[in-house]
């Protein structure tokens, strides 16, 4: 007989190919798609555990010191420092001195050993970022590093998405700031952004760098 | 030439004669449409363009689906070449315009050519009400030949002519091999 | 009323199949191959040489995950090395199973039925090895979905102003729209099989693979128009994939490169090509399974035709390149002819143009043509002179370039030579498992090549 | 990198998996980047400081009193070895709000938040000690530390030293100035009586600061009637700095 | 041996008809012909302007001899139904080279005016290449050209009537054998042509696809012509009862394959060109994109291939004589656009390029075009018009019937 299926195999059949063009056409890739652009891949917003629990929130937050009292180089150099252990102690040789949490700081100065830090924005090495430029074109701590002063452990604030840095390069009036509220937090523009961006990249000349040797050279 | 005619309680999906040549066979499909009867099917283990004319077959659905799918990806592909060199990441290269013509063309072209074909032979498919491993025709013992070398014409008792015996009577009169009723 | 006339009946060529087969015959003959030949030791033992030999891919592949491109002889100036050279090649060998499906169905060539499933699968496989060699180029092969448009995290597109991207969008298309050809092709065969095979799990496989096909009338009504679609889908599409290989290289200006009968003369190599592995795989296979009534002479005659003529514009390619060297007055592309004929990889061009152009040339006798063993050597020369000619292309163009503090040579090295080698082990394993499980040859349309298969002959006036 | 650990995956899944999974993505380079750590170096970092004694081309320090604020006698200078001009007064102020004020407060007096918080508290400017003190002192402080306070000579560049040291004289100035001292538009400008200055109002900008902080003019023409300022225009202003 | 009581005398209403178009055709060319030469002294013309101008007919009609020519050896090659039915049309066509080929006399007296290299050869670019570009070679090139292509059209036209009397398998393995090496030759001779009378226009361009791309039009010139005359034909005896709608929608394919070919080597000079961009060849470009010359072009894109090729694409207008007779008169015309486009946008300079045409340059194709349709008309009724000793005729007559 060459009746060799049943007769729920048609249906069968037809559902199967359905299914597969579903489960292996939309659902692949937008699963694929999801998980490369969740948090969990990006680690976008986890606080990172660190050596010793800093936090930005106490410092910044209640203390008022200015982000350039540590980051020293940020104006100046394509890299902004995590400051060097002597930066610590500028107060700490002074205050909570007998604090064990501190103990690491202590050590590393006596012992002349750098803190290994963990890094929470980490760009990837093929690309190149300059902290003074931005700076100086009016791009705030706050426009990428988000409200720092709430954080009491670190976390990364946006993505680090290619796709978000293009999106500041591409329309840097939406997020531009006059260069004196660089570290402010909180800052909101004194007029409409879109008035204040448009003027700004005119008057610091920002370019709209989109070719590929800006960050990968 | 002898007759099987097996007593079903269910109603039968229809019944079928077996021939020996491909001519028997169109002329058997050109005297059943002359007949009356529509819902029959004729069955060869390769295409015969003169069934066509022998069942009035004119379904040009396949080339129109083809021609949509064509036009959907040369549009598509051009548009999509465009939209991503000109809007979506722009970029200077070599000095040529954001939108290269000339160098748009060949993707322009793949993509017309992909989903025309892809909607070919999907249109076919489908159209035939493909994939369907189990349909009544393979409950005939014979039907294993009609992918080798044997000639089917089954009519199927939906059609409004359909009646067991004078259909049966019908089809012996066109000199078949060996007629038998078709399980549903 | 005039007087009769006399008028010539005869036929010249052989016949496409050879007497005294039948609808059952040709349905058994073939189908038998599949479900009752015994698996032979020369199968095994071709099968097992060739899946030894894909092992050289697998572990070359392996290495170039380990260690990165470096291992391969690339370096610059010579960027593209061997990877490229072996993916045009491949490419080229994938060209003929599609052109004998389409142009010949189209253009109603009867003797393309016997050989036309066989070439497409070769064309599949071929393809297959192809697409290899650039994602292996990359380096990171893993990350070779990013060749195509999607919207990702990067915010980033694919360069629709680059010959690559274009090469993506051809090499895809094509082997996409090959598979969907050769597998419609198969589906009454397949019904075949399922119908002729007495175990259930081969009813089972090839009876899901048939979709439940009952060759009725009104499915083959769709089913030829689908096919003829198809059919003149690919044929531009074929022409169109070498000639976008052709940009790869025609729309940089490195001399050599750029010049613009690039693609009429990479369709013709790679038809030039394809034809003569067809007739390197052809021959082997109608010895072996006893086809000579299927595949009869008259194929091989013109075959070895259709390869004699794309060989002859082939040359004519080679000759514009010369004579245009000379006619442009121009420094760099007359160096690059003159560093081509006697320049270091000048016995690679030599052997190039006898592979390619001189030895061919027997072609043009009807004794060599139909002397299977002279023919099937002399397509394993052209394959080998195709070879050499992306070598000569890729290379001798590459290594003295504009600024001679960047000349330098090229020689692959042994992970090229495995990579290379591992993929025609790839080739032929994928070969034998078809003639194994599938029935290499279309027998659909070899019923309607049967004398009695028409309803009615036709009638001479 | 979580998207190597994904992409590891995938390429475990398509079977591609080798043992290079370091070499997976070009995400981590072995290449040194700033404070960047070194297996190779004995102290753990890749940051390598120059041999001593190292000068680098056009650095060399040549300029004592700019530097040092010593002056040939080995005491602190009581002169500006730069021009002092408003911009520097400005930056000086941006800069001792960052680095000063945490401590000294944002009015010199020794009240910074910092020392709110158990900091010792450091003595105002506004005693007559460092009224008197050569403006060199405070440029020395910064540079070597003094007391409890650990130098800064690492993240206040030398110029900028200057500039600090040229606001805090302005800082002394105001705390003693008279109403009468302002010029006559100025003084309309007073808030009235009733409005106290409160921590929030000091973080006000004093005055509305040149937008570019870092590259104000080297050599500019010097206002007359600062404390403190001598050899204006004199000094070799265009030394490179150090830090 | 198959008698048959059928008839293949050309229908006497049939020969006629072709008299009376001979004498339509002769007296149309020789009045343009005679119109063009007095160009010489009319305003609107002169010396220049009518070697141009004869240029651009000339080439247009010569090319179709000569792609009749190659179209005769390609159906030797490769068989097939519809090579028998226009076997006779392309011998006809062929021999109108007879004309042709002295009428490059002209071109080659006004050489020094038409063609800027002769008096540059002075420039480095002329003078590397004057081992090619000298004047007693281009005369020895015209010499080699004629005896290849008078030589083949005269012993393929003589074997083919040979085949015909003596109804023998030689002569049939004769034309298939001189067909192979014939074709080659001619593609390398007609490359080499399109060299010297089209591509030195511009002295220091070079394209290698051009040869291909020169035959390619020809040949589309050449089948159009062919198609349009069978298309008148199939009304009469013989061809009435030989020449089935399969014929006509093989045919009608071989047009649309040679309209894509045509665009196909245009549209790859013209990518590697333009992606290239390289001053020695753009140049060409540069002369037909600015100042009006890029509507020709827009005109050949839509005219020369979008509008045959969608016409093409329909069964219906390609079985049906009435309309592929139309189609096939439109692409002769709108080919004439394309060699227009090839020879006159070479006489101006990079730096004022402005659209201009001559009406020398409507009169030449026109004269040449009526001396080249009586030629053919001449030599079409000479013999019967299919050939009777062909071994595949009987198979080419039954093409299309089976089902």
């Amino acid at each position: 007989m060459p009746q060799i299926f049943s007769s729920s195999s048609n249906s069968f059949a037809r559902a199967s190919i359905v299914l597969a063009v579903v489960a292996i056409g939309a659902l692949g890739v937008s699963a694929w798609e999801l998980i490369a652009d969740s948090t969990w891949a990006t680690r976008q917003g986890e606080a990172r555990e660190q050596p010793i629990p800093f936090s930005h929130a106490h410092h910044v937050g209640s203390m008022g010191i200015d982000c350039r009292y540590c980051h020293a180089s940020v104006e100046n150099s394509d890299f902004s420092i995590i400051p060097p252990t002597k930066t610590c102690m500028n107060c700490h040789s002074q205050i909570w001195i007998n604090s064990p949490t501190l103990e690491p700081v202590r050590t590393s100065y006596a012992t002349n050993t750098s803190i290994r830090w963990t890094k929470v924005y980490d760009l990837p090495d093929f690309v190149y970022f300059n902290h003074s430029i931005h700076v100086k074109k009016g791009v705030g701590c706050e426009t990428c590093h988000g409200r720092i002063d709430n954080q009491a452990l670190t976390w990364m604030q946006p993505s680090l998405e290619m796709r978000w840095c293009l999106d500041c390069h591409r329309h840097p009036e939406k997020y531009v700031r006059p260069r004196e509220f660089i570290t402010t937090m909180g800052y909101t523009p004194s007029e409409p952004q879109e008035v204040l961006g448009a003027r700004l990249v005119k008057e610091y000349n920002i370019q709209k760098l989109e070719t590929c040797w800006t960050c990968h050279r | 030439m002898s007759t099987h005619v097996v007593e079903y309680l269910h109603p039968i999906y229809g019944i079928m004669a077996e021939f020996e040549t491909p001519g028997e066979l169109v002329e058997a499909a050109r005297r059943t449409r002359e007949a009356g009867y529509r819902k029959f099917d004729a069955y060869s283990p390769y295409p015969l363009h003169e069934l066509d004319e022998a069942m009035d077959l004119h379904d040009n659905r396949v080339s129109l689906a083809t021609l949509v799918g064509g036009l959907l990806g040369c549009a598509g592909g051009f548009g999509l070449a465009t939209w991503c060199a000109a809007v979506a990441f722009p970029l200077n290269i070599a000095g040529r315009p954001l939108i290269s013509v000339p160098m748009f063309i060949p993707i322009t072209f793949e993509c017309t050519i992909l989903l025309a074909g892809l909607t070919a032979a999907i249109s076919m498919i489908m159209m035939n009400g493909l994939p369907s491993p189990y349909h009544p025709v393979f409950n005939v013992e014979r039907f294993a030949n009609a992918s080798r070398n044997k000639f089917f014409l089954c009519i199927e008792s939906e059609d409004t002519k359909f009646d067991r015996e004078d259909t049966a009577r019908f089809l012996e009169t066109l000199q078949p091999e060996e007629i038998s009723e078709v399980a549903r | 009323m005039q007087q009769p006339v006399e008028l010539p009946d005869r036929i010249e060529v052989g016949p496409v199949i050879d007497e005294g087969h039948s609808l059952a015959s040709v349905s058994d003959k073939i189908t038998g191959i599949v479900l009752k030949r015994k698996t032979t030791l020369g199968w095994i033992f071709g099968f097992l040489v060739s899946f030894a030999v894909l092992q050289n891919l697998m572990a070359a592949a392996t290495w170039l995950f380990v260690k990165g491109v470096g291992v391969w002889g690339i370096n610059i100036p010579v960027g593209w090395g061997f990877a490229i050279v072996n993916f045009v090649w491949w490419i080229g060998i994938g060209h003929a199973g599609t052109l004998i499906s389409a142009i010949l169905l189209l253009l109603n060539q009867s003797w393309r039925n016997a050989i036309n499933r066989f070439a497409e699968a070769m064309t599949l496989f071929a393809v297959m090895c192809a697409g290899m060699f650039p994602v292996l180029h990359t380096g990171r092969p893993w990350l070779a979905y990013w060749l195509f448009p999607y919207p990702n995290t990067m915010d980033l597109w694919p360069q629709f102003r680059s010959p690559l991207l274009w090469d993506v969008f051809a090499v895809s298309t094509y082997f996409t729209i090959s598979a969907v050809f050769w597998y419609v092709g198969l589906i009454p065969d397949l019904a075949n099989l399922r119908d002729t095979s007495k175990k259930r799990w081969q009813q089972l496989v090839f009876g899901g693979l048939a979709m439940g096909w009952r060759g009725s009338a009104r499915h083959w009504q769709r089913y030829e128009k689908a096919s003829l679609l198809l059919a003149g889908l690919a044929t531009p599409l074929v022409v169109s994939v070498h000639t976008v290989v052709s940009f790869d290289f025609a729309v940089s200006i490195v001399p050599g490169w750029h010049t613009t009968i690039f693609p009429p003369y990479f369709v013709a190599g790679a038809i030039y090509s394809g034809f003569a592995m067809v007739l390197s795989l052809m021959i082997p296979l109608r010895h072996f399974y006893g086809l000579q009534d299927v595949i009869t002479m008259r194929h091989l005659n013109n075959m070895a035709k259709v390869t004699l003529a794309t060989g002859l514009i082939v040359a004519y390619g080679y000759m514009m390149e010369a004579f245009f060297g000379y006619f442009s007055a121009d420094t760099y592309e007359k160096f690059m002819i003159w560093n081509r004929m006697t320049g270091p990889y000048a016995m690679f061009y030599w052997t190039l143009i006898l592979c390619n152009i001189i030895t061919p040339q027997f072609l043009w006798f009807k004794r060599i043509r139909t002397n299977v063993f002279v023919l099937w050597c002399l397509s394993i020369v052209v394959n080998i002179g195709m070879w050499l000619e992306r070598f000569v292309i890729v290379i001798t163009s590459l290594h003295r370039d504009f600024l001679p503090s960047s000349w330098s040579m090229y020689w692959p090295t042994l992970w090229d030579w495995m990579t290379f080698t591992g993929t025609l082990g790839l080739f032929l394993t994928c070969i034998f498992l078809f003639v194994r499980v599938l029935p290499s040859i279309t027998i659909f349309e070899l019923r309607m090549l049967l004398p009695g298969a028409r309803v009615k002959e036709p009638i001479a006036q | 990198m979580r998207k190597k650990i994904l992409q590891i995956a995938v390429t475990a899944g398509i079977g591609l998996l080798s043992v290079a999974c370091s070499r997976l993505d070009m995400q981590d380079q072995p290449k040194y980047k700033p404070q960047r750590p070194s297996d190779f170096f004995a102290d753990g970092r890749s940051e390598r400081p120059p041999v001593p004694g190292t000068v680098a081309r056009g650095a060399l320090d040549v300029d004592e009193a700019y530097y040092t604020a010593k002056g040939a006698d080995g005491k602190d200078i009581d002169y500006f070895p730069i021009a002092v001009d408003r911009d520097l007064l400005l930056r000086g102020q941006q800069r001792f709000d960052i680095y000063c004020s945490p401590c000294h407060g944002r009015i010199g007096n020794g009240m910074g938040m910092i020392v709110r918080r158990g900091f010792k508290q450091p003595p105002s400017y506004h005693t007559d000690r460092l009224r008197n003190a050569p403006v060199g002192h405070f440029f020395d402080v910064m540079t070597n530390g003094y007391g409890a306070m650990l130098n800064y000579a690492a993240q206040v560049s030398v110029r900028d030293r200057w500039a600090i040291a040229a606001y805090i004289r302005a800082l002394q100035y105001a705390e003693n100035a008279n109403v009468n001292d302002l010029p006559a538009e100025a003084r309309n400008q007073i808030p009235p009586p009733g409005r106290e200055i409160t921590p929030d109002s000091v973080y006000e900008p004093l005055a509305p600061p040149d937008p570019d902080f870092n590259n104000f003019p080297n050599v500019p023409a010097t206002p007359a009637g600062v404390p403190g300022v001598h050899g204006a225009g004199a000094a070799p202003s265009n030394q490179p700095e150090r830090q | 041996m198959i008698r048959t009581e059928q008839s293949f005398e050309i229908a006497p209403q049939l020969a006629g008809d072709l008299k009376k178009y001979q004498n339509v055709s002769a007296f149309v060319g020789l009045v343009f012909l005679a119109l063009t030469v007095a160009g010489i002294f009319l305003p609107g013309g002169g010396m220049e302007q009518f070697l141009r101008s004869y240029l651009v007919g000339f080439w247009l009609w010569m090319g179709a001899g000569a792609g009749c020519l190659l179209i005769l050896m390609t159906q030797y090659l490769t068989g097939g139904a519809w090579g028998v039915v226009i076997r006779r049309l392309a011998e006809a066509g062929s021999k109108t080279l007879y004309v042709f080929w002295p009428l490059f006399l002209p071109l080659l007296l006004g050489a020094p005016i038409l063609y800027k290299w002769i008096g540059m050869q002075n420039e480095p670019v002329i003078r590397a290449k004057s081992l090619y570009l000298n004047v007693p070679f281009l005369w020895g090139r015209w010499v080699i050209y004629g005896a290849l292509w008078l030589g083949l059209t005269w012993i393929l036209n003589k074997w083919s009537l040979r085949e015909d009397e003596t109804k023998s398998m030689e002569y049939s393995r004769l034309l298939e054998k001189i067909s192979g090496p014939g074709t080659v030759f001619f593609f390398f001779t007609m490359t080499f042509c399109a060299v010297d009378y089209l591509m030195v226009l511009e002295p220091r361009w070079f394209s290698t696809v051009y040869g291909f791309m020169i035959i390619m039009g020809e040949c589309l010139t050449a089948m159009a012509v062919m198609v349009a005359t069978l298309a008148v034909l199939v009304r009469f005896a013989p061809m009435d009862h030989a020449v089935t709608k399969r014929h006509l929608h093989d045919l009608g394919k071989l047009l649309l394959a040679l309209t894509m070919l045509w665009a196909y080597m245009n549209f790859a000079q013209l990518l590697i060109t333009w992606s290239g961009n390289l001053p020695e060849e753009i140049i060409w470009y540069i002369k037909r994109w600015n100042g009006g010359w890029g509507w020709v072009g827009v005109i050949l894109l839509v005219g020369h291939f979008c509008l045959p090729f969608l016409l093409l694409l329909s069964q219906d207008l390609k079985r049906n004589p009435a309309t592929i007779f139309w189609i096939a008169v439109y692409l002769v015309v709108v080919h004439a656009v394309d060699v227009f486009s090839l020879v006159e946008p070479n006489f101006q300079s990079p730096e004022h390029v402005h659209f201009f045409i001559s009406w020398l340059d409507i009169t030449a194709p026109i004269g040449f075009g009526g001396l080249w349709l009586a030629l053919f008309f001449f030599f079409l009724p000479r013999r019967p018009l299919l050939p009777l000793g062909a071994p595949d005729l009987l198979k080419a007559l039954n093409h299309g019937r089976s089902h």
